[in-house]
């Protein structure tokens, strides 16, 4: 199964996403579509070797239904900060001690930061086990932090790296 | 709209040239791309200005503008763009081949008395 | 199709193909790739005496490639000019590469691929009937010849080469806002068809054609190293690698081939109200770079830089030829360009077999060690100077006399003579100052093992061309009877118009390609409202 | 009904591109100004092609959900460009409101140099 | 063809003497005579038509529609000087193989000399007038090598490329006279020339061709004032001298005048030029060969004198002068060829030619003063002797000329002056160097010469005496035809005999002897006053003054253009096409806007071109600060981009965004390299000039763009939106224009990719530059240089940006896209790997090979044009059909799509090639002084 | 319809935008503010052609507002890591 089909999460993500492109739901397409999400992945798999594996599925539906939630509450958060006026910002560098381990579960994370509230992640040591935050406008950068652990980390932590936990 | 795209067009070339007769090579690389964006620019509206109206068969199509200069432009950017590859990379062999950037291979200093 | 149908086409597919090949055989032995190379150079020539020989008897082969008509298509046109241009190239090419399979082709990577690949360019740019097909033949030309002129590097080499590429790289640029605005005024590219547009030129655009033509002129002026655009060639020429300046000899001729096919067909005498637009342009400056190209030849502190020096003199010849543009005067100028081409090749070639034979002392014009081999290498010298100088009894005199007497009916006659004499005189003079130099005035060597003597493999291209040069005086009468039916048949521009616009699309047989059925009779295609059909086109035909 | 989406839409993103550049425009110091174009305005286009997706879904008959792609696509690259941005400018010390972190102790350039070398 | 190989027949000759001097030094002797005996063999079956009043003309084919053929004439005065060059030269194989001494190559020697008759035979017998100068070209090259055959020797050169660059000169003047004579007869052939002489006489063109003809004959005459090279000529080897200077290369002038004397004399200008030039070199060269130390000197100037008394013969334009001309060439060159050998003899057997210190030989070589002293008579005219004759001759003729013009005694004064100095110099010949004491220092001691080396002299001596006893037994019949052929008319009634009684002729004889001899009596004051005047005046100083002033002229034009500087050269350019572009307008007539009526404008345009604008102008403003220069030209290419799109054009804007990002990945490449900023310039005038070049440049542009775009036109674009779909198989126009219509251009433009990755490739071969450990500012550079994040992101990228590639290749056909795009969105992706990731990761995990993308790029996109050959249909015949599978449904397959993958193919080979390398570029390690 | 006076209103308002990206742009000061606003400027041009695609009902469009968001990011990708690193493939 692994060497017909080394990564089929990409496979169908790369179907949908041909369909997308196409723009069109035809059976032609389909198979199409098929054809290269089954292909690309050989030619790109000695770039992406390890495979993606979700443990809670469940667990991730929530995650985005809250990222989706949190990019919006930032935008507007962000929109009114700037409306608002610079002279009122209380920008702040946080960091973030980090309990995640795989490079994918942090690139994942400081992304999710990145898009909502406020922050944006700057600076990942060199250890990997700290992420500096800047914060456009905050009075409790423990709080902040704490949030994010809890908010992102922790489901990202079950969703990618349940058995490391 | 066409005045417009005639100035922009005046305005590239305009600054392509000014670059393009600097003294170091970096610049004049500069110069050469937006000489190439004019001529680009100036190449297309050959085919007079069109919006809306994208040479791709359709039977919703309400016309369609001059497909042929586009052609053109596009054989044109792709061979600029190998030319302006090539001179980038001349233009490094050329710095460690002169020991500096000028175009003569002079050093800065020197370019006030040549 | 008969094979032979394709003949126009092979003299461009076949060097591509070589050029593809060696590329897949980039990591074969050495010689391997120069067999390869070789052979697909020697293959060039039975296919140009094949043209030649079609073209000797008048008629203009018309190639559509892609089986797309002209004016809508791109097409190859074979007349004499075009066939000529192809022999001179093909001839050339053979010995520059024998030369450089000496050993220079391995100072960098690439050699062949490249020496291949700029001969489909030029190759291409002498075949096209088409003026924007001619700017993309013209880069590839141009890009070989970069990567050939900086094959090897150094430090000389490469600012020459700087300076080459971003001078071209401005001239291409100006080439296409010449094409550009043709097309914006004409709406169309292929030249037969431009020359039967532009000869209906409104008062009202009249201006307008003549800026485009005249800015094409400083294009092909920029190529053929004419005056004031000629600066980049002596520093090029003179610090390439030998074979490779040897090849470009051919170079400018493409602009001087250029200047001849475009303002012959679509700006010559029958192009009504901007008919003879190089007239008041092209002999005088044509004049001024003869006579500046020979000072820098008087000039020059080394042999290869006088060589070049002496190429610059040499497109004064033939474009104050072209520029006198009567039939005579172009049949000169057709007579002398092979003649300059073998000649100026011969004398790089030599240039590098005595600059290694003088070690350190290379090509400069100073007393150095006496050569080895000076005895085979002076005599190749005189025959090579009495050939550049233009003098008795080589191809260079008889061109330079067809020129003389062609400018007899030309009110520039006392300029032209004057100019010509005066510079052949200065000619002989450099010339003979250079060989006194290198050959004469010299001391023992002190360190005889420095000095490379030459080798028969070195000496035998130079001695090749020579032979050619010898060839263009003993067939003087058949091939100046050939150049002035090319200047006949240059002068006629209606006939090539005719061949052009007048070739049908190979019917479908058989397994037949779809081919949209062209619009009307193919001669209607210079009607272009005929041509529009039914389609609406909304941007190009708004009054 | 579908117009009045799609206006709201339109506007919505819109408004939140001009908002995204007013930030970049307006604020202080690079780092708060990273944030309007990161968040702001990728909303405002992500708006923006939800209401094309939405326009040519009704205009032509079947739906046209190309537009996610785009979206997809920035709102995986804008954080990592961002990221880096903030990356770069913590590198060469790019005047800041607040107070800039300490340059990453823990890192050996030596070590993590190009592994070519 | 006889004609035609006697003159080949040196040339031939000349290799295969060259090949006989590896046998020994004597074979290349013995082959050089029978070469000339076999021209001579080639010539005996037609000797006797002359004498039969018969021109003989053999004419072959050669450029017939120019009018130069080759074309042979003999007739009486071909053969007189065939004979005498023949005749002599025989002699010089035989005199020269004793002459030349053991270091001197005979075999280049004799090739030469062989070379030199050839071309000499060449001149005489030619019937075509531009084949005449042909050889006469030769003679000037011939005459170089043998000049400067002593190449070792300073004078030799120099003598060589003075005598080059006169007679060079005078050919090149020559030929036009030749050109206009033709073109006023209408022929080149001497026949049809010499028959029409009153049509050029009387043409407006005669004074011109009669001038450059003269300078050419003068020229190689060695008349005043172009005599000064022939002196300098006696650097060659005496034989050499004794040839050049007696039958051959200066008699080709005196022939020339000779052959065309029919066709041009007989007029006022041929009169004052001819005689003039001829008087003033019978008198200078007279006189100066009086002073000249140098025996060859005293001889080279006395043969001016002696060609100007020929010239002057010829000048005086009546038949009988010209008779008198024809037996002086025949005369001077068996007396002046016998002198110059005795003087090699001398030179050979003292070791010196200098007459102060060459005295009282007659003791050590009677029998060769002997010889010597009788050539030198007959050279002073002393009755018995040839010489006496023709002079007598030459002094009847001045008088008859003059006679009846008032002042008409000064030129039968003048030429008996000229004769006095003669007798005067060849007394001191004859004095200075047998008698007049003892010799004075010499290197060794002299005696007779070997027999062989005697026989020449004596041969040319005795024909001196016979002819000046005897002529009407001797030279007459030779002369008779020689001089009738030269006339073309009528022999004048002349008697050749050594009495004609007492009459002005002999009493100008006699004054002329008394005076010579009263002359070299006075010679020491005479010396002395000509040591403080006019010996001063050294020719050779002149020319060389001339020559280095043409050298030094020559620099300074050139480098005063020619800096190396290429911002003159773009300079140049953009002048020239200023001044070209404007031009036509200038003789107005043409309104700049057209009456089309335009788009309207919009807001958003509006701000997009101002972006645009002010992009341009930050990027010209801040050229210094060059990162932030391309962020800004960044802008430039978005909202070019931008315009693409807005005006319909969305395959260019793809395309456009594609390219502009790889530019800018290669700009910060190079970037790293160079110089982070630039100093300020600090020559405003050359600001202000580029300034207003840009400026004109721009405006220039954007009137042309403005005058096309309020035109309307018509345009072929019809058929292509027509033929599309049916024909091409494809909706989208421009694609099927790139892969269908105009398939070849695309075919070129890979091409082009192809080789800048190639040539870049080659370029890079061995490129190494030192890395900057520091930026700019100083800062080291970050540690961390594969960011983690970014790492990890990209990855997911590459199958998504891969599968967009495909997407962008399939439906290029239709709607927007292709291979081009396709290609370089691909090759983006992988570079963002390079840069994610670092090359050596990506290069673990792809090929980093990219040469047999392109290899097979440009191979597919070639076979597949070549694949319709197959079918009978020309290079890049495109097909296409559509298919129905099932499942699948209908789709299309396009042979054009298969072109589309080669340029895939090339695209995405080329540009990795291209950035690759490049970033390959630091790991080298850093070559010393590689860079500053 | 409604559209016909949302869009002008979005064109301004997006077209302020790019103006305003633009002016950071020039501004800078610093490089990291440039790239930003290069990026910024990039997106900004994404939403003109989804507008551009509403106001001509095209669909063509699509293709060049996704290249530009890949474009831009790789762009931004390869200025920043030359600010950080200058080799940027090493
Ligand atoms: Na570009
Ligand atoms: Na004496």
């Amino acid at each position: 199964m692994r060497r017909f089909l080394p990564h089929p999460l990409l496979t169908v993500s790369l179907a949908i996403l041909w369909l997308l492109l196409a723009n069109q739901l035809s059976a032609g397409h389909v198979v199409l579509g098929a054809l290269l999400g089954w292909l690309i992945p050989f030619a790109t798999s000695s770039f992406w070797p390890e495979r993606i594996r979700i443990r809670h599925p469940l667990t991730l539906l929530r995650f985005l239904l809250v990222f989706v939630i949190d990019i919006v509450r930032g935008s507007f958060l962000v929109a009114w900060l700037i409306l608002k006026g610079p002279a009122r910002l209380r920008p702040v560098f946080v960091e973030v001690p980090l309990a995640l381990e795989t490079d994918l579960a942090i690139g994942l994370l400081a992304n999710t930061i990145s898009l909502t509230p406020g922050t944006v992640s700057a600076r990942l040591s060199a250890d990997k086990r700290t992420l500096i935050v800047h914060t456009i406008d905050t009075g409790d950068a423990a709080a902040l932090v704490a949030e994010i652990k809890q908010r992102y980390e922790t489901p990202l932590k079950k969703v990618f790296e349940q058995e490391n936990a | 709209m066409e005045a417009l795209i005639a100035l922009v067009i005046g305005v590239l070339t305009a600054g392509g040239v000014f670059l393009a007769l600097r003294g170091q090579t970096f610049p004049v690389v500069l110069g050469l791309t937006l000489m190439s964006y004019a001529v680009n620019l100036f190449l297309f509206v050959m085919g007079r200005l069109a919006i809306g109206l994208p040479p791709v068969i359709s039977d919703a199509a309400a016309g369609y503008t001059d497909p042929l200069p586009q052609a053109l432009v596009l054989t044109a950017i792709v061979i600029s763009f190998g030319m302006t590859a090539f001179v980038i990379v001349l233009a490094l062999k050329a710095r460690a081949e002169l020991g500096n950037d000028h175009v003569d291979g002079r050093h800065h200093d020197e370019e006030r008395h040549a | 199709m008969n094979w032979l149908d394709h003949l126009p086409i092979l003299p461009v597919v076949l060097p591509l193909l070589a050029g593809v090949a060696l590329l897949v055989l980039r990591n074969r032995s050495l010689a391997v790739q120069r067999g390869v190379s070789l052979v697909a150079a020697l293959a060039l020539i039975p296919l140009a005496i094949a043209l030649v020989q079609t073209a000797a008897e008048g008629t203009q082969l018309v190639y559509a490639l892609g089986n797309w008509v002209a004016p809508y298509g791109i097409v190859l046109v074979v007349d004499r000019l075009a066939a000529w241009m192809l022999l001179t190239t093909s001839l050339l090419a053979v010995f520059a590469l024998l030369y450089a399979i000496r050993g220079s082709d391995t100072q960098g990577r690439h050699f062949h691929v490249l020496f291949q690949l700029q001969l489909f360019g030029l190759n291409g740019a002498f075949l096209t009937g088409d003026l924007f097909n001619l700017f993309v033949f013209f880069e590839i030309l141009l890009l070989a010849s970069y990567g050939l002129l900086l094959h090897g590097g150094g430090r000389l080499r490469v600012k020459a080469g700087l300076h080459f590429v971003v001078i071209n790289l401005v001239g291409s640029t100006l080439f296409l806002f010449a094409v550009g605005t043709l097309y914006g005024v004409a709406g169309t590219l292929n030249m037969a068809d431009l020359a039967v547009k532009l000869a209906a030129t409104p008062p009202d655009n009249l201006a307008l054609v003549q800026s485009a033509g005249l800015l094409l002129f400083a294009v092909f002026a920029l190529k053929a190293a004419l005056l004031p655009l000629y600066l980049w060639l002596p520093a090029a020429y003179a610090h390439t690698s030998a074979p490779v300046a040897a090849l470009f000899a051919i170079m400018t001729k493409v602009g001087a081939y250029s200047i001849l096919r475009v303002y012959s067909l679509m700006f010559g005498d029958a192009a009504g109200p901007v008919a003879n637009l190089l007239d008041p342009w092209l002999a005088p400056l044509a004049l001024a770079t003869l006579t500046l190209g020979m000072l820098g030849a008087v000039a020059s502190t080394t042999l290869r830089q006088q060589a070049a020096y002496l190429v610059v003199a040499s497109i004064g010849s033939l474009l104050l030829a072209f520029g006198l543009g009567s039939r005579d005067a172009i049949a000169a100028g057709l007579y002398y360009l092979p003649h300059s081409v073998f000649a100026a090749a011969a004398l790089f070639l030599l240039a590098d077999s005595i600059g290694r034979a003088r070690g350190d002392f290379a090509d400069r014009f100073e007393s150095g060690p006496a050569m080895p081999g000076a005895r085979v290498l002076g005599g190749l010298f005189f025959v090579v100077a009495v050939a550049i100088a233009g003098l008795p009894p080589l191809s260079g005199f008889l061109g330079k006399f067809m020129l003389l007497k062609a400018a007899l009916d030309s009110p520039l006659l006392p300029w032209v003579w004057s100019i010509v004499l005066v510079t052949g005189l200065l000619s002989m003079i450099a010339l003979a100052r250079s060989g006194s130099l290198l050959f004469y005035r010299t001391h023992s060597p002190h360190d005889a093992a420095s000095l490379t003597p030459p080798t028969t493999a070195a000496l035998a291209p130079v001695g090749g061309l020579l032979l050619l040069v010898a060839g263009l005086v003993i067939w003087a009468g058949p091939l100046s009877d050939y150049a002035h039916a090319t200047a006949t048949q240059l002068l006629q521009p209606q006939q090539y118009i005719e061949a052009v616009l007048g070739t049908a699309p190979r019917p479908p047989e058989g397994r037949a390609p779809a081919r949209g059925t062209p619009v009307g009779s193919p001669l209607l295609g210079s009607d272009p409202s005929a041509a529009s059909g039914g389609m609406p086109l909304l941007a190009g035909t708004v009054p | 009904m579908i117009d009045i989406l799609l206006s709201l839409l339109i506007i919505t993103g819109a408004l939140f591109t001009f908002i995204g550049s007013l930030g970049l425009a307006r604020l202080r110091d690079f780092y708060t100004r990273l944030h309007g174009p990161t968040k702001a305005t990728t909303l405002g286009v992500g708006c923006l092609l939800i209401a094309s997706a939405v326009y040519f879904s009704v205009r032509d008959e079947g739906v046209s959900l190309h537009e996610v792609l785009v979206t997809l696509f920035l709102f995986i690259t804008a954080p990592v460009s961002a990221h880096l941005l903030a990356k770069a400018a913590l590198h060469l010390k790019v005047r800041s409101l607040a107070s800039t972190p300490a340059p990453d102790a823990t890192t050996n350039p030596a070590v993590q140099r190009n592994p070519a070398d | 063809m006889t004609l035609f190989f006697a003159v080949l027949t040196p040339f031939i000759g000349a290799a295969l003497v060259a090949l006989a001097s590896r046998l020994g030094r004597s074979h290349s002797a013995w082959a050089a005579g029978a070469v000339t005996l076999a021209a001579i063999a080639w010539l005996v079956p037609s000797l006797h038509l002359p004498f039969e009043g018969t021109t003989l003309i053999q004419q072959h084919d050669w450029m017939p529609a120019l009018g130069l053929n080759l074309a042979f004439r003999l007739d009486g005065l071909a053969l007189l000087f065939a004979a005498l060059i023949l005749g002599i030269g025989l002699l010089i194989v035989l005199y020269a193989r004793y002459y030349l001494s053991e270091r001197d190559s005979m075999g280049r020697f004799y090739s030469y000399l062989m070379l030199f008759m050839g071309s000499m035979l060449g001149i005489v017998l030619s019937e075509n007038l531009i084949q005449l100068l042909i050889f006469w070209e030769l003679t000037s090259l011939s005459s170089f090598l043998l000049i400067s055959y002593w190449q070792h020797r300073e004078e030799g050169r120099q003598g060589a490329r003075m005598a080059l660059a006169v007679t060079g000169a005078g050919g090149f003047a020559l030929l036009g006279g030749f050109l206009l004579l033709g073109h006023i007869v209408g022929s080149y052939e001497l026949s049809v020339v010499l028959a029409s002489g009153d049509l050029i006489r009387e043409h407006p063109l005669y004074v011109p061709t009669l001038t450059l003809i003269l300078l050419g004959v003068f020229t190689k005459s060695a008349q005043f004032p172009f005599h000064f090279w022939l002196p300098h000529a006696m650097a060659a080897p005496t034989p050499v001298s004794a040839y050049l200077h007696s039958a051959t290369m200066v008699k080709a002038g005196v022939f020339l005048l000779a052959r065309l004397f029919p066709a041009l004399s007989g007029t006022p200008e041929w009169f004052w030029l001819v005689s003039g030039a001829g008087l003033a070199t019978l008198l200078l060269g007279a006189y100066v060969a009086l002073f000249k130390h140098d025996l060859k000197g005293l001889l080279a100037y006395s043969t001016i004198s002696h060609l100007g008394l020929i010239t002057l013969l010829f000048g005086l334009s009546t038949p009988l002068a010209a008779v008198a001309g024809v037996f002086h060439i025949i005369n001077h060159a068996t007396f002046k060829a016998s002198l110059f050998m005795a003087a090699g003899i001398i030179d050979h057997e003292a070791g010196t030619r200098d007459m102060r210190r060459l005295n009282g030989l007659w003791r050590f070589m009677p029998y060769t003063a002997t010889l010597a002293m009788v050539a030198a008579a007959a050279m002073a005219g002393v009755p018995l002797l040839n010489g006496f004759l023709s002079k007598e001759m030459f002094f009847a003729e001045t008088m008859e000329i003059s006679a009846g013009h008032a002042g008409g005694w000064l030129l039968p004064a003048l030429v008996t002056l000229a004769g006095a100095l003669g007798v005067a110099y060849s007394l001191r010949f004859i004095h200075d160097v047998f008698f007049n004491g003892r010799p004075v220092d010499l290197p060794r001691t002299p005696h007779e010469p070997p027999r062989w080396m005697k026989v020449p002299v004596e041969i040319l001596v005795v024909l001196c005496l016979v002819v000046g006893i005897a002529p009407t037994l001797t030279v007459a019949p030779l002369l008779a035809v020689a001089a009738a052929d030269t006339l073309q008319a009528p022999l004048p009634d002349y008697h050749l005999a050594l009495w004609h009684g007492v009459n002005p002729a002999l009493v100008m004889s006699l004054i002329a002897l008394g005076g010579g001899a009263l002359i070299y009596l006075m010679r020491r004051p005479l010396f002395a006053w000509h040591e403080r005047s006019l010996g001063r005046l050294d020719a050779r100083v002149v020319f060389n003054a001339l020559q280095n002033g043409l050298f030094a002229l020559a620099r300074s034009i050139t480098r005063l253009i020619d800096t190396g500087s290429l911002q003159r050269q773009v300079f140049f350019l953009l002048a020239a096409a200023l001044v070209l572009g404007v031009a036509p307008w200038l003789a107005g007539g043409t309104p700049l806007a057209g009456n089309r009526e335009g788009l309207p404008l919009d807001a958003v345009s509006l701000i997009a071109a101002s972006a645009l604008i002010i992009a341009t102008l930050a990027t010209v403003w801040l050229h210094r600060q060059r990162f932030v220069a391309l962020v800004t030209i960044g802008v430039v290419g978005l909202v070019v981009s931008l315009a693409f799109v807005k005006f319909s054009a969305p395959d260019l804007a793809l395309t456009q965004l594609s390219v502009e990002i790889v530019t800018i990945v290669l700009l910060l490449l190079a970037l790293y390299f160079l110089p982070q900023h630039a100093a300020p310039e600090h020559e405003p005038a050359r600001l202000w000039r580029d300034g207003m070049i840009a400026l004109l440049a721009g405006g220039g542009t954007a009137a042309l763009a403005w005058a096309v775009l309020t035109r309307p036109y018509d345009t072929i674009a019809g058929y292509f939106l027509a033929n599309s779909v049916p024909g091409g198989g494809g909706s989208n126009v421009v694609n099927v224009i790139l892969v269908d219509f105009r398939g070849y251009d695309t075919l070129g433009e890979i091409t082009v990719l192809a080789l800048a990755g190639l040539g870049i490739v080659a370029m890079l071969q061995g490129l190494q530059l030192a890395a900057p450990s520091r930026d700019d500012a100083g800062r080291s550079w970050d540690a961390d240089a594969y960011p983690a994040i970014m790492a990890t992101l990209t990855r997911i990228l590459l199958p998504l940006a891969l599968l967009v590639a495909v997407f962008i290749l399939l439906r290029g056909h239709n709607q927007p896209g292709g291979g081009f795009i396709a290609g370089l969105i691909t090759s983006v992706a992988l570079i963002v790997q390079y840069l994610a990731n670092g090359a050596v990761w990506t290069h673990q995990r792809m090929a980093s090979d990219s040469h047999p993308l392109v290899a097979w790029g440009l191979a597919i996109a070639a076979f597949t044009g070549l694949a319709s050959w197959l079918f009978g249909y020309p290079f890049l015949t495109s097909t296409f059909s559509h298919l129905n599978w099932p499942v699948v449904g209908e789709f299309e397959l396009a042979s054009a799509m298969a072109f589309d993958l080669g340029v895939f193919l090339v695209v995405v080979g080329a540009t990795l090639m291209i950035l690759v390398n490049l970033g390959g570029l630091h790991r080298a390690p850093p070559k010393k002084g590689s860079v500053h | 319809m409604m559209l016909e006076t949302v869009i002008p209103i979005a064109f301004t308002l997006v077209s302020l935008a790019f103006l305003l990206s633009f002016w950071r742009l020039l501004k800078g000061p610093d490089a990291p503010d440039r790239i930003l606003a290069l990026d910024t400027l990039y997106v900004n041009t994404i939403a003109l052609l989804v507008l551009l695609g509403i106001h001509l009902g095209s669909a063509i469009y699509f293709e060049a507002a996704l290249l530009i968001a890949m474009m831009g990011f790789v762009g931004t990708v390869a200025l920043c890591k030359y600010l950080l690193r200058g080799d940027i493939i090493e």
